[in-house]
């Protein structure tokens, strides 16, 4: 596994890059800071879904594992009084990977729009019960108290931020490497063709449910980081189908490019928003609807693709 | 007894609703597999194309009759004017995509179209309600219940059957059915495929509008007001078959039902029951109750 | 266990729906033999591939391999025993490279695809697949995506990823249909070498007669669902009964299949895959 | 090729971020001829109309009057502290994770001196632990669930606005004053905080001003912004029960009233509204008679023909001749919260002998008293952050010769009759049977 990932270069670059702006977080003002760790929070479950859409599997609901891993945090919390990173870290992960396992099963025989809707489904069960339930808060859910490190409790973000920073860059080269895999290969190669798999002797079935699994536990380390980023958790913003539209709109405008794709995503989308809901307060879902459609329309890749573009134009003309 | 009847005629009330916004979806599904998020913002925009005539109508102290015919006027007009605006911009340059981008571009549509509303109408809510006043009350089952529901019970079953006689009937319709059938072939017959598209659309985003139209009387039209219809009306149709008509008349009748027994028996499980049903039978019959269960795909 | 034959296909039976696909079929075949598979489309020969490989369940009837029954078992459990196939329609990743496609076959073919963990580009993988495209003679093409290949090195790249997992039974649907003229006898020579010194047991699906009769120790001729002749070529070919209902009176020994078999033989699939 | 490129976007990302935050860090304005406020209502969504806008122009209305120094007597000193407010008006709508969000981006982004508003339960109970992790000054001015500062003192934060439970205990008392012989009562209120909690608290008012009352079974608890119950209005009617008490507002209030009222609804139950006045505006004419009416205290239906307040008055007809309709109860309750920073600031100044600090702010603004335009304001509770004030009821009705809707019978509870007093939890107030209430 080592030295798959120190023979390969965008794993190096991730971290780079990813060290460059953990230091430079420093000097930014906190509300920069605030949206790179919100953008960056979502970058997780984007990735989980990237590697869904590489095998032509698009999610609907993956706001119920985003959801889980926020409430996660916020009941152990409220209720255990859990403040530590890696322990609320763990218990999101831990949760929304074992309902990622369960569901798995039955999700795994789906494809395209029946996948899409049975997760949609899946997750507004979810929802469903959040918003009536007084004991999960109902609709104004729970505010989250601080994050500590080991006991320690910083004062300021910024280590929160780093924290996020590190989570992404580890899950970004651990999804690099997968892809790396004969596993990770086989991604593409279910999209290509499931007949074929079958006959090479490797279960497509199997296959997918590992890669749901993935994203699951993904989904929910990012709606844990949200969780903590944000101090509160509620349904609306963390559970409805709205978000899992959010989560796909951003997949898509990243593009399956690379593992940083989701990151650039999230952070572009977090800016979007909330210059958009600064300038036209009455208009930004306009705005936001309306760059959707154009990516759809004008950079099918993604993102990542028209970064790709003016590289290698940049690359030819020097 | 009494509280059977009343949850009987409140499901079926709901139910009624539930059948008018989902069958529109669902029919543009059969043809244009098309799965349209937008067309819960349709729906908006029916209900405030009718409450603003209506209150328009009222201002103008015309006779109160006038608002069911700025109900119907209302739907048409926006089911025309957005479906082929839609059809013709957007969806058309999209049949090629993969279904689900197509649903996600319909999100992008449907989040300009909330806005373009607030932008349109402003922030302030209508209340058209002069067709439901107009209309009075009844006592069944030991309470007094609106005119206006058992209406919209008629207008459900006035709908139903229009779509069956339209599409097993007419001449449009077997066009229509050929085209669910084979679009390659049905081209090469001759058919203008592109048409039938149009057609059927509008016809989808005109019954959309119908629902919120006529459902606009009895609610404080206000912003944002599309959003839980999208998701419901999904269950509605996901758990009659996608595309199927009496699939969506099942499914409408089934989440109604039941919605009405939780609100009565235990509210907390409301909006629960309704999911639960969607994702069970999604899970027994991927395709729906009604829609033919298709061979594996491996 | 060599005492048992390779395959055996004891009273295999199919119906759809009512509609018989295959009736009481009876087929031994010995290690290394190889046998041509022949009929009009509809005769049900996929069918029979099908069930085989695990594709389609049988109705009744029984399948063993080497005396182990492999009835109804998995595609990819076939594989694992040692039943693979190549298909009428090639069955590639079209986004990918003929290297790629034959990496991604080896490395899950490598015990029990263990490989998998571990990058498929490992250096023994990939001087296999070379040998792998050496001896199917579509090295020169390695780096090209199969989307690009044509007709007959994809037909090739399909047998290759096929026979990737050793298989003993290799059941191959038509590997000339949709090839120019030209390319058929190459590809046959190149397939039948390969495997012949591998003594793997061949059953191949064959529209052509040159090629059934220049290939086969033996021919199986089917009709309506069944085997109205199980004999070698230069007795099958002569037999009325196949003559009337598989070749056709214009029987010419230098008969090239039309254009519409092959195509007849594309959306074969196409309804069955 | 590809990584190299991989590695270019990120350098560039990299020093692209470096540069924004050199250019970022060290913009804190300083200058405090001018403050900036952050003033939160609902500008979309379905509670724009009904209380967003109104706030919005309550606060709008008395920020300009107050910059140019117009209000009457003895408020009509120009300014905060001298400083013109300059009020970045923002939407409340969208969730309150998003609305976090939007309040780091005020306080981080646009660098405000203070918040004012917030009228759903939900935002104020999200907002607060923020309000207190960034130490921002915020003055909720709407909301009304207890659990604001019963489970936990705030240091920053501040609410003009009386909580639930005095608006349940009013209902209360008024009911079992006005129709004694009304026993069994049951209630439709939104499932979240402030329906929960009003429900709970009048319902144990009931028990301990009658205890012959006897609450349903089977209250409906609907999801907000549901916009249709036919059934719950169905399940309201077949109970036995003679009373309906709601805490519904925005949207759900005019769309339920409409529902109910075509199936005589009205006629058959009593029905008890905490806080639908802003239907009985919207609605006008159509608007069922006989409704008890509530508006969380002395402003809005009950008092805009009550001539005697000076700053009543001065508010009504300001606001009137601004906007061209009466001042709701959501149009009073930000004008006051406006006014209170207002008073903190010029107290603050006067005492520091200086432009204040927050810390003086603060300590002006506890605990203060003041008249504002609806009535005198008591900061008693939550270490003095939490407003208590008179609350009325009275019954609704059509006012022929003004052409407006009015009420009957209007009753006004003081505030220390239906709020607990300092260091108790309102509940426990309530067990004990309301000892020390001042009616």
């Amino acid at each position: 596994m080592l030295q798959i990932l120190r023979s390969d270069k965008t794993v190096r670059w991730t971290l780079f890059g990813f060290f460059v702006l953990a230091v430079t977080g420093n000097f930014m003002p906190t509300w920069v800071q605030n949206n790179l760790m919100f953008g960056m929070a979502r970058g997780l479950a984007v990735l989980g879904l990237m590697v869904l859409w590489r095998t032509g599997l698009i999610s609907f609901g993956h706001a119920l594992y985003f959801g889980i891993g926020a409430y996660a945090v916020a009941l152990a919390d409220k209720h255990f009084g859990i403040s530590d990173i890696f322990l609320r870290l763990f218990l999101a992960m831990g949760t929304a990977g074992f309902v990622g396992l369960c569901l798995g099963f039955i999700l795994r025989k789906y494809r395209s729009i029946f996948f899409a809707m049975l997760s949609l489904a899946f997750s507004m069960v979810l929802y469903g019960v959040l918003v009536k339930v007084e004991a999960l808060g109902s609709t104004d859910g729970f505010s989250v108290s601080a994050t500590s490190i080991l006991g320690w409790v910083p004062e300021s973000k910024y280590t929160l931020f780093c924290a996020i920073i590190v989570a992404s860059a580890v899950s970004a080269c651990m999804v690099q490497y997968y892809l790396k895999t004969g596993l990770g290969a086989l991604t593409t190669a279910i999209r290509d063709n499931e007949l074929r798999v079958e006959y090479l002797g490797y279960s497509v079935a199997q296959a997918i449910h590992f890669k749901y699994v993935i994203s699951a536990a993904l989904a929910g380390a990012s709606g844990a980081m949200m969780a903590m980023a944000l101090g509160q958790v509620d349904p609306d913003s963390m559970v409805n189908w709205t978000v899992s539209g959010e989560l796909v709109f951003i997949t898509v405008m990243a593009g399956p490019g690379s593992v940083i794709a989701p990151f650039i995503g999230g952070v572009v989308f977090e800016f979007l928003r909330t210059y958009a809901f600064e300038l036209a307060p009455h208009a930004w879902q306009l705005i936001v609807g309306g760059t959707l459609l154009a990516i759809i329309f004008f950079l099918p890749m993604g993102l990542w693709s028209l970064l790709e573009r003016i590289w290698v134009r940049k690359g030819s003309s020097s | 007894m009494q509280l059977l009847i009343t949850i009987f005629l409140d499901g079926l009330t709901y139910a009624s609703y539930l059948f008018i916004v989902s069958v529109g979806l669902t029919i543009v599904f059969g043809v244009l597999k098309i799965l349209n998020v937008a067309h819960g913002a349709f729906y908006a925009w029916g209900a405030y194309a009718a409450a603003y005539a209506i209150t328009y109508a009222a201002d103008m102290e015309y006779a109160d009759w006038i608002g069911f015919v700025c109900i119907f006027l209302a739907a048409a007009a926006v089911g025309v004017v957005l479906g082929m605006i839609i059809e013709r911009v957007i969806l058309r340059h999209m049949y090629a995509q993969d279904e689900v981008l197509i649903a996600l571009a319909t999100f992008g549509i449907f989040l300009i179209l909330e806005d373009v509303i607030l932008l349109v109408f402003g922030v302030n809510p209508y209340f058209a309600y002069q067709p439901m006043a107009l209309l009075g009350r009844i006592p069944v089952g030991g309470i007094s219940r609106d005119v206006y529901s058992f209406t919209l019970m008629a207008l459900a079953c006035i709908v139903a059957f229009g779509c069956w006689w339209g599409l097993t009937k007419t001449k449009w319709g077997k066009l229509i059915s050929v085209v669910i059938y084979d679009r390659e072939i049905s081209q090469a017959m001759g058919i203008n495929v592109s048409m039938v598209y149009l057609i059927v659309f509008v016809i989808g985003a005109g019954l959309g509008a119908l629902g919120g139209a006529y459902v606009a009387p009895t609610l404080s039209v206000a912003p944002g007001f599309g959003i839980d219809v999208i998701v419901l009306s999904f269950a509605v149709v996901v758990i009659g078959g996608m595309g199927s008509i009496p699939g969506a008349l099942i499914g409408a009748l089934m989440v109604g039902i039941l919605r009405a027994v939780a609100v009565h028996k235990m509210p907390e499980l409301e909006l629960f029951v309704v999911f639960a049903v969607m994702a069970g039978v999604l899970i027994i019959r991927p395709e729906g109750l009604f829609a033919p269960a298709k061979a594996r795909t491996i | 266990m060599n005492a048992a034959p390779a395959l055996k296909v004891i009273d295999l039976c199919k119906s759809f729906s009512g509609i018989t696909a295959a009736n009481n079929i009876n087929v031994e075949a010995a290690d290394g033999d190889i046998i041509g598979i022949i009929g009009a489309n509809g005769a049900g020969k996929t069918v029979f591939v099908n069930m085989i490989t695990g594709y389609l369940k049988p109705t009744s009837g029984k399948i063993e391999y080497h005396g182990k029954d492999i009835t109804g078992i998995e595609p990819r459990d076939a594989t694992h025993v040692g039943v693979c196939r190549s298909f009428q329609v090639s069955q590639v990743f079209m986004t990918m490279t003929v290297r790629e496609n034959l990496l991604i076959a080896l490395a899950i073919a490598k015990d029990e695809g263990k490989a998998m963990l571990s990058s498929p580009r490992s250096p023994d993988l990939v001087a296999e697949a070379d040998r792998m495209m050496q001896a199917y003679k579509i090295h020169d093409h390695a780096d090209a995506v199969a989307s690009t290949l044509s007709q007959g090195v994809r037909k090739l790249l399909d047998i290759a990823m096929a026979v990737v997992a050793n298989p003993k039974v290799l059941l191959l649907d038509e590997p000339t249909s949709g090839v120019s003229v030209g390319e058929k006898f190459a590809i046959m020579d190149i397939v039948i070498a390969a495997l012949k010194e591998k003594g793997v047991t061949v059953l191949f699906v064959e529209h052509d007669m040159e090629i059934v009769e220049r290939y086969v120790d033996r021919v199986l001729a089917f009709y309506q669902g069944e085997i109205i002749c199980d004999a070698p070529p230069a007795e099958a070919l002569q037999d009325p009964a196949v003559i009337e209902y598989v070749i056709g009176h214009d029987h010419a020994p230098n008969r090239i299949p039309s254009a519409e078999t092959a195509n007849a033989a594309v959306i074969g699939t196409e309804s069955n895959a | 090729m590809h990584k190299q490129f991989a590695y270019k976007v990120l350098r560039s990302a990299a020093i692209a971020s470096a540069v924004a935050a050199a250019a970022m860090t060290g913009a804190t304005a300083q200058a405090k001829d001018t403050i900036k406020v952050g003033v939160v209502s609902f500008l979309t969504g379905p509670a724009a109309g009904p209380f967003g806008v109104p706030g919005k122009n309550g606060a709008e209305l008395i920020i300009h009057a107050i910059n140019k120094g117009e209000l009457p007597a003895p408020y009509n000193t120009k300014g905060f502290a001298g400083a013109t407010m300059d009020p970045v008006y923002t939407d409340e709508a969208g969730g309150n994770s998003k609305q976090v969000a939007e309040y780091r981006n005020l306080v981080e982004k646009q660098n405000v001196d203070a918040l004012i508003g917030y009228i759903s339960s939900g935002s104020c109970m999200a907002m607060a632990p923020v309000a207190e992790e960034l130490q921002m000054l915020t003055i909720m001015s709407v909301c009304g669930t207890p659990r604001l500062f019963e489970e936990k003192l705030r240091s920053v934060v501040f609410r003009t606005q009386g909580n639930a439970v005095g608006d349940s205990i009013a209902a209360a008392r008024y009911m079992t004053e006005m129709f004694p012989d009304l026993k069994t009562y049951t209630g439709i209120n939104q499932n979240y905080a402030w329906g929960q909690d009003s429900w709970k608290f009048y319902s144990l008012a009931m028990e301990k001003l009658d205890p012959a009352s006897k609450a349903s079974s089977n209250p409906q608890f609907p999801k907000i912004f549901s916009g249709q119950y036919s059934a719950e209005i169905s399940t309201l009617s077949l109970d036995k029960a003679e009373v309906v008490h709601s805490s519904f507002w925005d949207g759900d209030i005019e769309a339920f009233v409409l529902q109910a009222l075509v199936r005589g609804f009205f006629e058959d139950k009593k029905f008890v509204s905490v806080v639908g006045a802003s239907a009985v505006d919207s609605l006008g004419k159509k608007f069922p008679k006989g409704v008890v009416m509530g508006t969380r205290g002395p402003y809005g239906l009950l008092t805009r023909f009550d001539r005697s307040r000076a700053l009543n008055n001065w508010f009504v007809d300001a606001y009137k001749a601004r906007y061209g309709v009466y001042p709701t109860g959501p149009s009073y309750q930000y004008a006051k919260a406006v006014l209170y920073y207002k008073l903190g600031m010029d107290k603050a100044a006067a005492m520091a002998g200086k432009f204040p600090t927050q810390d003086e702010v603060v300590a002006a603004l506890k605990g203060m008293e003041f008249e504002s335009f609806g009535g005198s304001v008591k900061m008693a509770l939550g270490g003095g952050h939490q407003a208590i004030h008179e609350v009325g009821y009275g019954i609704t009705t059509w006012d022929k010769e003004k052409k407006a809707p009015s009420a009957t019978d209007v009753k006004f509870y003081s505030a220390e009759c239906i709020n607990p007093p300092e260091g108790t939890l309102a509940a426990d107030w309530l067990a004990q049977g309301m000892p020390g209430a001042k009616c």
